[in-house]
């Protein structure tokens, strides 16, 4: 993967990156200050590796041609009493201190990264927390009063070149946060609090993944990053802030008759509405993302219905169970998580 | 005893325990959904006056009896549908106690499904419309854990949680009730 | 000898010196085909199936480990098949993920636990006393019991995994996945007392080995003049007593956790999820040095033989052999790198990942400047050295690229881990395996292996690991993270997954094709003579296969290449007693004759003792009272074991 | 080509057996130790570990371990260092007399240790399902108690054996030399055991 193949991976993603919400979940993104310094780092740590790669292969392939032309004495005799000749002493010191050099500037320059990683993220300007649970993300962006708190799910919205600060929690077992075009990953474990800092630098749809094995599902818990420009993130942040529009047509009326009174008010929250379950995702503004249970499908009419009405055959063994819906329920049920933009 | 014969008691022995083990591990994250709501006609209450002979178990009642992963489901439920609100851990509050043998309403797991999905009188809500078929017998199959009713392989010694009550998998196991109102 | 000795005592022992002037023994007058008969009878064990349980023949007990590891390699292999079939497309609903998860769990540990570390053992309890010029293992009923506990462990396992009641929480059970609240029912049980049985196991072939190698080397043999795989396998053998301990332990702790509710990994109750990765890891990277480790040993041999040239600065291999040992008990929080420890304490672990590369960068220049210096043949094992080298190095680069931290907070769980382990394990430990296997079949088995299966079969390997783990790589880079059951279409994973998945299937055929060769050549192999290779060590002065007795006479070495040096004639010891089992020991560094040891004879114990222990380990998965009334059994076959047979004295000491 | 013998010289007249590290199972005793000796320092680790976690140690609301019990174990556990230390003299001097006669007190404070040892689990004024703490404190017991319990045993076992005839062997003397240097094994890992059960929550 050489490092002119590398430039010409990123512009092919970009141009790609208005429809698919696949967009990017690659290390090689160089969406935000700790990706590009770890890319300029891996690519150190190529260059000086392959150096030595090539080193050790040179030493056996002149090994190898060396003595092939010698013939082929068989006999035992051949091997015995053979002093080591000086040269090949201080070769041997030589490697030792190729090698042991080449590890010591390896490791100060990780030093060093890890150093201005540090720094870069020291003033960071937004809070978000990222609890973990099995097999979803709850998002929560932490703000001075609680009136100007946004609560959702799997997707997380960040304004571009403003240093963000994540908290990460979990409610039951070990899972990883990581968005390889953003930064490294930051494990959320029960009981202990970690956090990563970000400081996004190329708008852009992100998508990353849990990297810790958390159970039956962990193949699919993604979220999707959105960075937007200051003032796109604004203006989602106070869309965000309403509360779900009230349903129109009298089928998204029965949805809604439906979601609040029957199984979905238990689990799920939709601010403005009766149902503040707090056990599954926060579904106050579902229809503006991207991706429907955590990452597992793009948002779309087709794959709602097949989500809803028997999430066990897309995600088999997730917690939200089949209720057997009839085909009016489903179909109000469908309507109405479609007015929740 | 014969040889031949003593050797089918193992085979049998054999056969009886591999089958309890691995009911005890089924998973039942069932794709395909089974159209299973609580049947049309609503199931005829399980208290049977008189104490005459209870009727036959539910078939359901082996998917969820004695399951590890459905007791386990159970006792996320238990916490996430706040019964720990009016039962706590089981040691009862303002609902009744579930870890005694005392049972009102019959301490059978389809017994105990009915009670979650019907309600009962004095503040038990009916959750039928609020859980799946699935979550209430994963509820009922929790419950008798908490009553020490099911084998002690199939419980979790406890939760990730403050300790609450001695280990489950350290209590003496219980007897199924078929339903205490009938002896009284 | 003291006041305290009564009469009829001091009449037994004069009885008995005097008898033990007419015990025979071996030397220049009894020698040759008569001496050579009766050490058979005395050293062979009884017939029948019956003698099969019971042998203490080190050779028999390591042909059973190697036969046994190589049926759980393959039976992984297989899993891995299925795995990578799974993975071949996006969204692939082939396997559900409660299988896939189990399928990734039992490679894992299989590969681990039931196929690396033993058959490391299985080759150095067949290969080192006849290295080290003695008739037995020391402690031989105790070897035989390590192998019993082996079996048993890997039959709980995948009798479990058949029963569909096998673990699914990964080979190294994180808690609290693993913990008792989101492993219901008795799986993550199963694979910890897997743990329990195999790590038991190893510490009696590592108690077995240590014993070994300081205490019965031939005579001469100084540490000074060791052969280099003896070497390994006592550093191996020293990090196994040091490490096990600490999977045992986290182990007990994870069980007793899940039977009877304590709370070391309970978070919400002033435990802590972190306490099981420390425990693990502290094993866990020891764990891979001691599958690496004998591998340097095998290229040590191997390259010293087909160069026809001692390998070269001997002392540096060796202190780099004991440098890794210790340093590989250093390095484990770069397992833990985005756990969120203090980044100060991380850097600390980013520097000893990296020094731990420094002794085995030596190592290598050490095996080259062997092929420099020397006249390397390229046969089958040497090819294997050759494919080592080419292929351990980038998994020893893609080492140093993760011991970074902000390197491995982007790869670490992913696919680019998943490749570096399978290049320094598969490149670093099973090339070595494979070619050492090829190696030491005519000492082992008396026929050669056939030499183009053998080199169709290199290259096979060789090429298809690349194909399938080269691209793993890229994945990783490309976002994939471990122990997915499936990744989305459109995210730029399809092309490695897919090349992954093909050549997994060319690497099965290479492993299909060496066994093909393996079982082919018991019947139609070349009959090998005792030293095919023309090597330079001990073993190749024996027989092959080896008698029972290994040695007719117990060898003298006068320097590190015994058969080089030896111009047609063996030095010779000679006193041990003929119709008993007897070995020399000698002390530890010089090496100069000490005791003669009685070696015990056969017996069922160690095998009923496994049976006993086994079943207490199983039956405490159940109940806590299982310790307590489990131990009674084991107590009793172990004292059976250590019990003489007939209780009155011998003209010398014998173990019936 | 099978390699003729150069006979050199016999080893036949060497001993079958020695004291110290000249023994095979010494070695195999020193192995033992070393992997229990890992198993108690990793469990050492585990205790630091999670008391690091602490503002108190023991956590708020829970009492430190009675004193008595642990104390009188240990006093009664040094005191059997006399007659082990007899024993072990006794073997080096073929004295298998005062080896009979003293194997039964070795094996009564034994006996008398397991049940002290009972009422030490009793008096840890916690169970093991109440935290981290309690857990740790009941697993450090309850290993030592295994430790006790595996060289009781074996001293029972020695004990029939050395009765018998072949106590006057070389070998089973070799045997008890080392049964004795285990037993002073088991007591000095008792010490750091006691500290962490009993002092450290009392710091």
């Amino acid at each position: 993967m050489t490092v002119g193949g590398r430039a010409s991976v990123v512009p092919l993603a970009l141009a790609a990156s208005a429809c698919s919400y696949q967009h990017y979940q690659s290390t090689f993104g160089n969406a935000a200050t700790e990706a590009r310094q770890f890319n300029i780092l891996f690519v150190i740590f190529l260059v000086i590796c392959a150096i030595m790669y090539l080193a050790v292969i040179a030493f056996l392939v002149a090994s190898i041609a060396r003595r092939r032309r010698a013939g082929e004495a068989n006999t035992v005799e051949e091997g015995r009493h053979h002093e080591s000749n000086p040269l090949m002493r201080t070769a041997l010191i030589s490697w030792g201190a190729v090698v042991g050099s080449g590890l010591v500037a390896l490791a100060i320059a990780s030093f060093i990264a890890d150093r201005s990683m540090a720094s870069a993220a020291a003033n960071e300007k937004l809070s978000i927390t990222v609890t973990g649970n099995q097999w979803w993300w709850d998002v929560q962006y932490n703000a001075g009063d609680n009136s100007k708190m946004v609560r959702t799910a799997n997707e997380i919205h960040l304004p571009v070149g403003v240093p963000v600060r994540i908290y990460l929690k979990s409610n039951d077992v070990i899972h990883s946060f990581w968005v390889p075009s953003l930064a490294g990953k930051q494990d959320l474990i029960p009981g202990r609090d970690t956090d990563i800092t970000v400081v996004p630098r190329k708008v852009g749809i992100y998508r990353g993944q849990c990297a810790e094995f958390c159970g039956a599902e962990h193949a699919k818990m993604a979220l999707v990053v959105d960075v937007d420009s200051y003032r796109d993130f604004i203006k989602w942040w106070q869309h965000q802030l309403q509360p779900a529009p009230a349903p129109a047509t009298p089928l998204a009326k029965a949805g809604y008759a439906f979601v609040t009174s029957r199984n979905c008010s238990v689990c799920h929250a939709i601010a403005g509405t009766p149902a503040s379950g707090t056990v599954g995702p926060d579904l106050t503004h579902f229809a503006s993302r991207r991706t429907i249970a955590a990452g597992a499908m793009p948002m779309s009419e087709g794959n709602l219905y097949g989500w809803v009405e028997d999430p066990q055959s897309i995600k088999p063994g997730s917690k939200m169970p089949t209720i057997g819906l009839e085909p009016n329920e489903l179909h109000a049920v469908v309507a109405y998580l479609e007015t929740l933009k | 005893m014969s040889s031949r014969c003593r050797a089918s008691f193992a085979f049998i022995a054999v056969a009886a325990l591999v089958a309890g083990a691995c009911n005890r591990e089924e998973r039942h994250s069932r794709a395909k959904p089974i159209g299973e709501t609580v049947p049309a006609g609503e199931s005829p209450d399980t208290i049977w006056p008189g104490g005459t002979v209870p009727q036959t178990l539910d078939p359901r009642a082996k998917l969820y009896d004695n399951n590890a992963p459905a007791i386990s489901q159970g006792q996320q439920l238990f916490t996430q549908m706040n019964c720990v609100g009016c039962h706590s851990h089981g040691g009862g509050g303002m609902g009744p106690a579930l870890m005694d043998d005392e049972w009102r309403y019959g301490g059978r797991i389809d017994q105990i499904a009915t009670s979650i999905a019907e309600g009962r009188p004095n503040g038990m809500p009916s959750w039928r419309s609020k859980l799946t078929t699935d979550q209430i017998w994963q509820l009922a199959a929790y419950v008798r854990s908490l009553s020490g009713q099911p084998s002690k392989d199939a419980v979790s010694s406890r939760a990730e949680a403050m300790s609450n009550a001695t280990p489950q998998t350290l209590a003496p196991r219980e007897p199924a009730h078929t339903s205490d109102t009938a002896e009284q | 000898m003291s006041a305290h000795v009564p009469e009829r005592v001091r009449r037994e022992d004069e009885r008995l010196a005097r008898e033990r002037q007419k015990i025979a023994r071996d030397g220049p007058k009894l020698k040759g085909a008569k001496l050579e008969a009766r050490l058979e009878r005395t050293w062979s064990r009884p017939r029948g199936i019956i003698g099969w349980l019971a042998t203490v023949d080190h050779k028999e007990i390591g042909r059973r480990y190697i036969v046994t590891a190589l049926l759980f390699l393959a039976l992984g292999g297989v899993l891995a098949l299925a795995m990578r079939v799974q993975l071949a497309q996006p969204d692939s609903a082939l396997i559900s993920p409660q299988r896939y998860n189990e399928l990734f769990t039992m490679h894992g540990s299989t590969m681990m636990f039931l196929f690396a570390v033993p058959v490391m053992e299985g080759v150095a309890v067949f290969i080192i006393p006849l290295m080290l010029g003695t008739r037995s293992t020391a402690f031989p009923r105790l070897n035989a019991f390590s192998y019993f506990m082996y079996l048993f462990g890997g039959l709980l396992l995948w009798g479990a995994f058949l029963l569909n009641i096998g673990p699914d929480i990964g080979w190294f059970a994180y808690t609290p996945l693993s913990g008792p609240q989101f492993s219901p029912g008795k799986r993550a049980d199963i694979w910890a007392q897997m743990i329990t049985f195999t790590e038991v196991s190893a510490l009696a072939a590592a108690v077995v080995l240590v014993c070994t190698i300081l205490k019965t080397r031939a005579p001469g043999m100084t540490l000074a003049r060791m052969p280099l795989f003896a070497w390994a396998m006592l550093v191996v053998a020293v990090m196994i007593i040091f490490s096990m301990p600490a999977v045992a332990l986290a182990s007990s702790m994870l069980i007793s956790d899940r039977l009877i509710g304590t709370n070391f990994y309970n978070a919400y109750e002033h435990g802590d999820a972190l306490l099981w990765q420390h425990l693990f890891w502290f094993f866990g990277h020891p764990e891979v040095y001691i599958i690496f480790l004998p591998a340097t040993g095998f290229v040590s041999v191997i390259t010293e033989t087909f160069c026809r040239r001692p390998v070269f600065a001997y002392p540096i291999v060796v202190l780099a052999l004991i440098s890794t040992g210790i340093l590989a008990f250093g390095l484990w929080v770069h397992h833990m790198f985005a756990t969120g420890l203090p980044r100060v304490g991380y850097s600390f672990y980013t520097s000893a990942s990296m020094t731990v590369a420094i002794p085995t960068a030596l190592q290598i220049f050490c095996w080259l400047a062997t092929m420099w210096d020397g006249r390397p043949r390229f046969q089958v094992p040497m090819l294997y050295v050759v494919g080592f080298i080419v292929t351990f190095v980038i998994g020893g680069l893609s080492g140093v690229i993760i011991a970074s931290v902000p390197l491995d907070l982007q790869l670490h769980d992913t696919y680019f881990i998943v490749a570096h382990f399978h290049y320094v394990l598969i490149g670093g430990a099973v090339f070595p395996l494979l070619g050492i296997l090829t190696y030491w079949y005519p000492k082992i088995t008396g026929r050669m292996m056939n030499e183009t299966l053998g080199k169709i079969g290199f290259w096979m390997i060789f090429l298809g690991f690349q194909l399938t783990f080269f691209p793993m790589h890229l994945a990783g880079l490309l976002g994939m993270p471990r122990r997915v059951y499936t990744y989305p279409a459109g995210v730029g994973l399809e092309l490695p997954n897919l090349l992954s998945s093909i050549g997994a299937f060319v690497v099965a055929a290479a492993v299909v094709l060496f066994v093909i060769n393996g079982l082919f050549s018991l019947y139609r192999g070349a009959v090998a003579p005792s030293n095919p290779w023309g090597a330079s060590t001990l073993e190749w002065a024996a027989a092959s296969p080896p008698r029972p007795y290994n040695f007719a006479h117990i060898p003298v070495v006068e320097s590190r290449t015994p058969l080089w040096d030896a111009e047609g004639e063996l030095p010779v010891v000679t006193g041990l007693r003929v119709d008993e089992k007897e070995i020399l020991l000698t002390t530890v560094v010089a090496a100069t004759p000490d005791l003669r040891e009685p070696v015990p004879g056969a017996s069922l114990w160690p095998l009923i003792a496994a049976i006993a222990v086994g079943v207490l380990f199983v039956s405490s998965i159940f109940s806590p009272w299982a310790v307590v009334f489990g131990a009674i059994p084991a107590a009793i076959a172990t004292a059976a074991w250590f019990w003489p047979k007939e209780l009155k004295r011998h003209p010398e000491p014998v173990i019936s | 080509m099978i390699l003729e013998p150069r006979f050199t010289d016999s080893v036949a007249d060497l001993p079958t057996h020695k004291f110290g590290p000249s023994s095979l199972t010494w070695w195999g005793i020193i192995g033992f130790m070393i992997i229990e000796g890992a198993f108690f320092g990793l469990a050492f680790a585990a205790y630091f570990f999670l008391m690091g976690h602490e503002q108190g140690w023991p956590p708020e609301g829970r009492q430190a371990p009675n004193l008595l019990w642990g104390t009188l174990f240990l006093i009664v556990m040094l005191l059997s260092e006399i007659p082990n230390s007899m024993i072990k003299k006794a073997a080096r001097e073929r004295d298998v007399p005062t080896i009979r006669g003293l194997m039964p007190v070795i094996i009564g404070i034994g006996g008398v240790l397991l049940v002290i040892r009972g009422f030490e689990f009793n008096n840890l004024n916690c169970r093991w399902t109440d935290d981290a703490y309690s857990s740790v404190i009941w697993m450090l017991l309850f290993l030592h108690t295994t430790h006790i319990i595996t060289d009781w045993g074996d001293t029972i076992v020695l004990w029939l054996l050395m009765r018998t005839d072949l106590g006057w062997e070389g070998r089973r003397l070799v045997d008890t030399d080392e049964n004795c240097l285990y037993w002073r094994y088991v007591w000095l890992l008792w010490i750091p055991v006691y500290l962490m059960i009993y002092w450290v929550p009392r710091l």
